[in-house]
């Protein structure tokens, strides 16, 4: 294991020091809690918007605290859910009389974590609400299992949501446009090679040399199969063949399109896996609104990337463009 | 027969042998859990046992139900991830049926066992045959109840338990997932064994271990 | 080699097109050659500037063509200078009769290539100057050799002469405060694990599971020498020794820093190493104005990391906060 | 003693032939380059002169002069790094020298491969004993000159220069690079071939290859 870290249990703490030092005027840190909050919070007569999961997936979810996205992230152990004390304790410090929105990835440890702290929270008589990400379309969605995961897509949920928050609605309508954005997202992932948690010291899995996983989760769980390795035309239209008749999205449908890296995937890759998705999307008469070409949501070093997409109505058109400013996603109107 | 009594230190005691346990494992449990996890199970549960382990000191002077309350809060607010709060919630439940007592004896050991379990499945809403660490702990009660009325010894029924138990986690092998992180798998969890339902084996097996040596 | 491509061959082409793709309201492409200009180039009454090499390096340098930054990037090959008639009409695009300001990296090849389009535009009448950026103190600076490389340390140059261009200062103003720049610039990096060009279709070299490349480049050139591997905290120290006391830098000095990661290091591991760059600083009272944590100046896959220093003046504070909004840089005052 | 004359056709010919040594060595051309540069010094020779072959035709109507200018601007238009315009203007000079003539002898071939040095020499500022290709094209110059004024029939001054370069290439192996991006490995670029020196070397043998089958 080759890794730029001092021990592999300090890593969670080190980086959100090192964080804290690249954007003092962004956040702050909770004392005793690995959360991090809007440098202002709480603000009032704002809706607190609360995400965060197991560290490991960065800028994912620290980094989209700011203006126009998150107030809180909290940030467990590397792949592994926040404790519901964090949770409470972020609740605590965004509320700023409005209530808070606690976004969270379709996990059970997450699940179970983020609606403990929910109970303690409205036992203080805070109102909290939650939803319930579960974009990833390689996992079967069934009564009988789990559900489908949340993977990069909730990107799209901080923006949308934040953005509604940001404009002084209320928490029924905030939770509202989140859920919409959640029913309107699909995403899915691929991997070339794994990832090593820092304090299992190995990779989680591996593969040989001319094979891929196909439907790879951001945790370095296995996906749904394995191939032979193949071109970014057909690996992007495998994916996408999937992600788009699952909604389905439909010939003249306006979307929003992520092409997410999970780490160790260059820019110019997924550049490359970005014209694809376009080309793909054109000959469907899909229409792309906008698109996102990125780490949003890593999984370490893995190499792979995900592909998410979401489609808009008016006014998730408008939410969607409007202004954030976080340490990881910027953009102004 | 001499019934089983467990005193406050007898708890304790079985406690830090969990914690023990947990760390020699550590490896093990983490390695199954990168099969069809993410591979860190057995780091979860490590972080949460060390952290109660520093803490039992604290709880001494209070009675067995304040101890496994305080155990099961510490494991929900360091372990994380899904054993966590599962964990956790089983020990607070035991906890609350042993609100008060300086010892414990048979009957509410059993009785603490099934309030864990059902908190369990409350909070997981996950049953037998989901392939989690239900798997090794409702058979092991089963088992436990049956043997007590058949007559048998806590020690010996403890045994049974544990051998049932251990059915339960081989039997995870065989099937597929259908809570947590494994159920992303599908079909490609099974020939798998649950990390979660060896944890709850091997703290079952450490209980019995210690009742074992002070029933014989 | 597992790689995110169709085929090794057309990955600039292919990365071009879906850079377009992704940000159409921020670049467009040359005709006939691989040249990314701002959609809105020439822009009359101010200096341009272009910018580019090797590709390899997303987001450098196109990933910076926007408003107060570049307004054109020439993509060469990967790892390879562009040809200088990419340069020459990336300098009549751009050129909004103030003249042109080429901001070079210092390698034999791109200085060459760059110079023969300098001569040829000279020779249409248009003005170009040029600047060379030789931040990389890993190599030795002497007469009787190349001199030191350029490497991530670039982006302040494209940041601060971007800002100066935007206002509308004159080539010769634009020139010297890029010059300013290079002169108060000092950069280092290190390597984990090599990368691999796609038309060679293996690593570049090799290293052991225990053993790291100190002084690396941006091409996976080889770096000055390699070490068994060590923590955070010593790396960091290893490079800031030979950056801090190369200018130097001193006691009271104000800086901007950067952690630019080279390809496959994860973001939390970049902020740990941020970290202890922040306090490897202060223990020298040394103080960080800004810090920029990310990839900036990438090398594929390459794992590994390299730490830029700037040092700063009143002026330069103020250029470097300026707003810029490029599709990989984006800052707001 | 026939004296050596290459017409406009044999020009292109050669041009042919080192276009498929490059192709044949590119491999082992980046190979030499990733040890000591950025591993594409064959990839960019071989899409140059892939991209010269691909035009060669349009120019077999003018003279060599103007061919050899027109190999060298492809040559700088498409390779890029290091080598292309060094290369191309190795080109382009030779074809300066040969402006107009529709066949070249023995004088004008050497004043071709003196004005394509100097012009690598002025673009790329390096010297001999720096580790650059200059170094496998510089001996194998003088040899062609001494040996041809000592005599020698132009194939056999080739051949003789031929050993020159490749002497120069050997050479290369026990010094330190002072230019290119091998410099910036100081001491630790000895022990490994110039990859430029080799691309060299290869060229002037496969013009001497051409030239002796012409000749004997
Ligand atoms: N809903 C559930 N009910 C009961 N046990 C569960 C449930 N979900 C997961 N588990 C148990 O938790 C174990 C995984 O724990 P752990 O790896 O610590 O958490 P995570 O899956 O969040 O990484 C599984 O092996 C399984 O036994
Ligand atoms: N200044 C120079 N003068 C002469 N030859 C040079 C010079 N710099 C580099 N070279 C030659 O160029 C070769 C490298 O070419 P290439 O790999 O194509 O370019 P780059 O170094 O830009 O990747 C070196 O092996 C060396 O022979
Ligand atoms: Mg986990
Ligand atoms: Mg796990
Ligand atoms: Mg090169
Ligand atoms: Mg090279």
């Amino acid at each position: 294991m080759k890794k730029l870290i001092n021990n592999p249990d300090e890593v969670v703490k080190e980086m959100i020091s090192g964080l804290l030092y690249a954007y003092p005027s962004y956040l702050r840190k909770l004392d005793n809690v690995d959360v991090v909050v809007r440098k202002a919070s709480p603000i009032e007569g704002k809706v607190g918007l609360v995400s965060g999961g197991g560290s490991g997936h960065e800028p994912a979810h620290a980094g989209y605290v700011g203006t126009g996205m998150l107030d809180a992230a909290c940030c467990g152990a590397i792949f592994t859910s926040p404790t519901p004390d964090q949770v409470y304790e972020a609740i605590k410090a965004v509320d700023g009389g409005k209530g808070v929105l606690l976004i969270i990835k379709n996990y059970t440890g997450d699940v179970m974590n983020f609606e403990m702290a929910k109970e303690m929270a409205e036992m203080d008589g805070i109102k909290v609400s939650e939803v319930i990400v579960n974009d990833d379309v390689a996992v079967e969605n069934s009564t009988y299992t789990q559900g489908r995961r949340g993977i990069a897509g909730t990107i799209f949920v901080h923006k949308i949501a934040g953005a509604k928050a940001e404009e002084g609605a209320e928490l029924e309508e905030v939770k509202e446009v989140a859920e919409r954005v959640i029913n309107n997202l699909r995403s899915m992932g691929m991997a070339f090679t794994p990832c090593t948690v820092p304090a299992a010291g190995k990779p989680s899995f591996t593969l040989e040399e001319n094979e891929i996983e196909i439907g790879i989760g951001i945790h370095g769980e296995p996906g749904t199969h394995r191939e032979k390795i193949k071109g970014a035309k057909e690996i992007v239209a495998e994916l996408m063949d999937r992600i788009v008749s699952d909604l389905p999205y439909e010939k003249d449908d306006e979307v929003a399109l992520m092409i997410n890296g999970l780490g160790s995937t260059p820019l110019s890759e997924l550049f490359i896996a970005n014209k694809e998705a376009n080309e793909y999307l054109m000959g469907k008469n899909i229409n792309v609104y906008k698109t996102y070409v990125g780490e949003y949501m890593t999984s370490l070093e893995m190499s792979g990337f995900s592909i998410s997409l979401l489609k808009l109505d008016d006014e998730l058109k408008s939410l969607l463009d409007a202004s954030a400013d976080t340490p990881a996603f910027r953009q102004f109107k | 027969m001499i019934k089983l009594i467990l005193t406050i230190n007898d708890v304790a005691k079985i406690i830090s042998n969990i914690a023990e346990v947990i760390e020699e494992n550590k490896q093990y449990l983490t390695d199954l859990d990168a099969a069809i996890g993410d591979a860190d199970h057995g780091i979860n549960l490590d972080r949460g046992f060390k952290a109660v382990k520093e803490k039992i000191p604290q709880f001494l002077d209070k009675d067995i139900g304040a101890i496994l309350k305080n155990v099961g809060m510490v494991l929900v607010s360091t372990v994380g991830g899904a054993s966590g709060p599962l964990y956790g919630t089983f020990f607070m439940r035991m906890g609350s049926i042993a609100l008060g007592k300086k010892a414990i004896g048979d009957n509410d050991i059993v009785a603490m066992f099934e309030a864990g379990l059902s908190g369990i499945k409350e909070r997981g809403k996950a049953q037998a045959g989901d392939k989690t660490m239900i798997d090794a702990i409702e058979p092991a009660l089963n088992e436990l109840k049956k043997s007590l009325e058949d007559g048998l010894k806590f020690n010996e029924a403890l045994s049974i338990a544990v051998n049932a138990s251990y059915s339960g986690v081989e039997m995870t092998k065989k099937i597929a997932a259908r809570r947590g992180r494994a159920s992303y798998l599908g079909d490609r969890s099974i020939g798998h064994q649950d990390p979660g339902a060896t944890s709850a084996y091997l703290m079952i097996k450490t209980v019995a271990n210690y009742v074992d040596k002070l029933q014989q």
